[in-house]
């Protein structure tokens, strides 16, 4: 289970996260939602530990509050970060094979093929995206963090990118920070955290959210 | 008087904006789409942010494609941020008052910028730093130092992203008065159903076309 | 034209330090000028021997002490923070030692392509270049990797399990005491005074802004500063 | 602000009252190098730009008027091209542009020279020039002091004022709403070059005397440490200049450069200064 307990962030006298507690265990998929600047992308930093916070982060009933990123990503949190973050000035498959194989990351995406020795930061903004979900995908992660893993990717992709966290489901936790085109991972997901203006609006089984999410999104 | 043609914008091989044609004669109009449609880039290029690719942009007959963000200011267009751009070390008067120390002076620039608190409902924080507000009372600061700028074309970009229902009626019932005080907008949502009774003319937007609808 | 060569290697050495310190420490490391100062000193304090040994332990431990100082901090705040330490050290050294040295070496000297070197500063700069070649080849090693990508995006390094504030720590205190070694090496042909580093400081500063200007990736930056500062000493050759 | 007009007044009229020279001797230069931290202040928390090379519009003021008068306007502009050129890098960078320029310029410094009557003069030894006594320069630059003290607080109660810190909070956003933030930036670097300026003339009137070691590190860098050393008024500034003097004049005896360990020990700490007097970090 991983578990982020009352994490609470302030940031030049204000508020970003106040208290926020969730949970998810593996095999399940948690979509966090809310409008911009709700805190989706600050709790998934709070719980990569990327931002000082705080609060308490468990995993599988250990603390981790006081590790460092990468001890926590060794233990199996991966984070997909958001805004197209790649290494600009490294190649592609320098970019990839820093949490593993590239060979493995091509059988994800046989599209990255071709643009392995191009620079990351030439690329376009869905190869750009294809980077960041290979290279999050081939750590192998517990728990798989990945935040707005739908921007600038196209329909066709996007429906793989769907059924690539479904399939990841099956053997690891995988939390989904989005707030566009929520339909289909919302009806997949079992648990659902809708932020506003840092405060947990609703946590719980997404069958109870949904009259909330369609007066809000959709 | 307001009127963009054949505008285009790439990013390092995405084309952003595919040859958008559009026209405000006078009163809101609304722009919805999907994130990463092009709303807010084309907000941006009329605001003289980002530069297009090609073709022109005329307000009021002027051609303003290639003009700075203040000199584009200056000629009566005022763009509301997505995500609000607070002087936040400042108090949220001075934060008002600032568009208007360009016209009046000091003291009838605070006095106007009190009108202007008092319209956006945040008369009760006026002393207040403006970085220690909540998200929803920067939305209003932000609309209401844009106001003090008195344009005649407001660009908002998604003045609803990020606030709770209670902030968004607030915002809300402010586009109203404004659009009774006879200023012109464009305003982007998410969906359309944001944007409904407050625009008079609504338009899609999908990867990077605009129609109507 | 010999030593001309050599003080650019210097130099690019130099720069190297800057520019490897202010892409993985994230600060523009002016400590250096009194790092290098004090491997002056302390080649003056001790035998030859165990003088560049305690150079290399000393820079390391200075080093060590920055980089715990500037731990987490904007550039800006960093720098001013080196800064500190260097005016630290000067004063202390002039503090400890009231007078200035300066001494002649007595050497041998031999002629090269018509031209007439000290061998004392042929020694200096085989030591140099060693020391050049020592920081080249940290990126080529197992770490390199993982230091080219902390230098592109340390956060993003840093979320995929490696640990930067352990590499920038070692950055700083082996470039450190690479410097203090240097210093140490130099000594014999300089003469001593509390701020004489500053000079070989703000020059390397230049050539490294010139270098990081012209290229972003890995290697090259580094190399660059070679022709830079080859270029750098040539015209102060014709200036002077 | 009232009460900081009214310790930098009771700073300003105490020499006066005690009639001793030495101490109006300590008190004239700490009041130099308090118009100097000011300017350097100004800069710093009104217009965000923390810089450390404002040795040289103090500097190249003194040479300027030492060596001819008229060059005081030529050097003005020289200072404030200089900065604008500086600011160009970028707050962040600005730091250090600024203090690699202002090293670069003291090693310069030393081969300024002039052949007067077939000899040279200038270099290491620097230029002379009238001292118009220690009295009247007291009162000159106190009222100085106050003339800028005072003009610092009119122009942050006014749309100037307003304009600047718009343009010091979020450049862009200023743009947006009409401002034009490079004019602003301009403005307010020539407003702090004027004052240091100020200083410099004041600097020159004073000692009569005006060499390389004008351009120092210890120059460099003594506004920045006044300024942190005693909080984050708008008195600080000044009353760190005075700390910083007397200090040094106390131990000028034990040992020379003990002012120069206050420098280390105020620039290590600097963040956590900042932080304790409670200023936001640009």
């Amino acid at each position: 289970m991983l578990r982020a307990d009352r994490v609470r962030v302030e940031l030049n006298g204000r508020m970003i996260l106040k208290d926020v507690t969730c949970y998810l265990e593996r095999r399940e998929i948690m979509l966090i939602a809310g409008p911009n600047g709700s805190g989706k992308s600050t709790l998934l930093k709070c719980i990569m530990g990327l931002m000082e916070s705080k609060g308490r982060v468990f995993l599988d009933n250990v603390e981790i509050t006081h590790l460092k990123p990468s001890e926590r990503f060794k233990m199996g949190i991966t984070l997909a970060p958001e805004r197209l973050r790649v290494a600009k000035n490294l190649t592609v498959e320098e970019n990839v094979s820093i949490s593993g194989d590239f060979q493995e990351a091509l059988e994800i995406f046989p599209e990255l093929g071709p643009l392995a020795k191009k620079k990351a930061g030439k690329l376009s903004g869905g190869e750009r995206q294809m980077v960041v979900l290979a290279r999050a995908l081939i750590s192998k992660p517990k728990y798989l963090l990945l935040d707005e893993p739908f921007q600038g990717l196209h329909k066709d992709l996007r429906v793989r990118v769907v059924n690539m966290i479904y399939n990841l489901s099956k053997k690891c936790g995988v939390v989904v920070v989005t707030h566009d085109e929520l339909d289909e991972i919302f009806l997949m997901s079992d648990k659902t955290c809708i932020l506003v203006g840092g405060e947990v609006l609703y946590f719980g089984d997404s069958e109870g959210a949904e009259q909330l999410m369609r007066e809000m999104f959709m | 008087m307001l009127q963009l043609i054949d505008v285009s914008k790439v990013y390092n091989g995405n084309v952003v904006l595919r040859g958008i044609n559009f026209e405000l004669e006078s009163g809101f109009a609304g722009i919805y789409g999907p994130n990463g449609s092009g709303k807010s880039t084309m907000l941006k290029i009329i605001a003289g942010i980002e530069k297009p690719d090609c073709g022109r942009i005329l307000f009021e007959g002027e051609d303003i494609a290639g003009k700075t963000p203040e000199e584009v200011a200056r000629m009566g267009i005022t763009i509301v941020y997505q995500i609000p751009r607070p002087f936040k070390n400042m108090s949220v008067i001075e934060n008002v008052a600032t568009p208007f120390i360009l016209r009046v002076s000091y003291r009838e620039a605070m006095e106007s910028a009190m009108e202007i608190c008092e319209f956006v409902g945040l008369k009760n924080k006026v002393n207040l730093k403006a970085g220690l507000l909540s998200q929803g009372e920067l939305r209003l600061l932000e609309i209401g130092r844009a106001l003090a700028a008195q344009p005649k074309l407001m660009l908002l970009d998604e003045p609803f992203s990020g606030l709770d229902v209670e902030n968004a009626k607030r915002v809300r019932r402010i586009l109203r008065k404004i659009k009774r005080e006879g200023v012109d907008a464009i305003v982007t949502a998410h969906r359309m159903k944001l944007l409904r009774d407050i625009v008079d003319v609504s338009y899609e937007m999908r990867g990077g076309k605009i129609a109507e609808g | 034209m010999i030593s001309a060569l050599l003080t650019a290697i210097f130099l690019s050495f130099f720069a190297s330090a800057v520019i490897l310190n202010y892409k993985i420490g994230r600060l523009l490391n002016l400590s250096f000028a009194s790092i290098f100062t004090l491997g002056a000193y302390i080649y003056f304090s001790f035998n030859p021997t165990s003088a560049l040994l305690l150079a290399l332990i000393f820079g390391g431990i200075m080093g060590a002490i920055v980089s715990a100082a500037t731990r987490k901090l904007s550039v800006a705040e960093a720098t001013i923070i080196s800064l500190g330490f260097s005016i630290a050290i000067e004063e202390s050294l002039r503090f400890l030692y009231r007078t200035s040295y300066y001494q002649v070496m007595e050497t041998n000297y031999v002629e090269l392509f018509g031209e007439v070197v000290s061998i004392h500063e042929m020694l200096n700069g085989a030591m140099i270049v060693l020391l050049f070649l020592a920081f080249a080849a940290i990126p080529l090693s197992r770490r390199g990797f993982e230091l080219k990508f902390v230098e592109d995006d340390w956060e993003l390094a840093e979320m995929y399990g490696v640990d930067t504030s352990r590499i920038r720590f070692l950055t700083i205190s082996i470039s450190s005491s690479f410097i203090c070694l240097s210093g140490a090496v130099l000594a014999p042909t300089q003469s001593l005074f509390p701020s004489m580093g500053w000079s070989s400081m703000v020059i390397a500063v230049i050539i490294a802004a010139i270098a990081a200007l012209a290229g972003n990736a890995g290697l090259r930056k580094y190399g660059l500063t070679i022709p830079i500062a080859i270029a750098y000493t040539a015209v102060l050759r014709w200036l002077l | 602000m009232k009460k900081d007009f009214a310790i930098i007044l009771a700073l300003l009229l105490l020499p006066l009252l005690l009639r001793s020279s030495f101490i109006v001797s300590v008190a004239t230069m700490a009041v130099v190098y308090s118009i100097l931290s000011l300017s350097w202040f100004f800069m710093e928390k009104e217009a965000g730009w923390t810089s450390l090379v404002h040795s040289i519009p103090f500097g190249i003021a003194a040479y300027a008027l030492a060596i001819n008068p008229v060059l005081i306007i030529p050097a003005f502009l020289l200072s404030l091209l200089l900065f604008t050129a500086l600011s160009l890098s970028g707050r962040e960078k600005f730091v250090f542009t600024s203090f690699i320029t202002a090293i670069v310029f003291w090693y310069f410094s030393h081969y300024i020279t002039l052949s007067v009557n077939g000899g040279v003069v200038g270099g290491e030894e620097g230029f002379s020039f009238l001292s118009i006594g220690l009295w009247e320069s007291y009162l000159l630059s106190s009222s100085m002091l106050l003339l800028f003290f005072t003009s610092f607080a009119l122009i942050r109660k006014s749309g100037l004022g307003l304009k600047i810190e718009a343009v010091r909070d979020d450049e862009f956003a200023a743009r947006s709403i009409g401002i034009n933030a490079f004019k602003i930036r301009i403005v307010s670097f020539a407003i702090s070059v004027f004052t240091a300026t100020v200083a410099g003339v004041c600097y020159l009137l004073y000692f009569g005397h005006v060499s390389p070691e004008i351009f120092s590190v210890e120059i460099v860098l003594l506004p920045f440490v006044a300024s942190l050393i005693a909080g984050n008024r708008w008195a600080s500034p000044i009353i760190g200049s005075y700390i910083i003097v007397v200090v040094s004049r106390a131990f000028s005896g034990i040992l020379p450069e003990t002012h120069l360990l206050i420098y280390a020990a105020v620039l290590m700490l600097s963040p956590k200064l900042k932080r304790w007097w409670g200023a936001s970090a640009y």
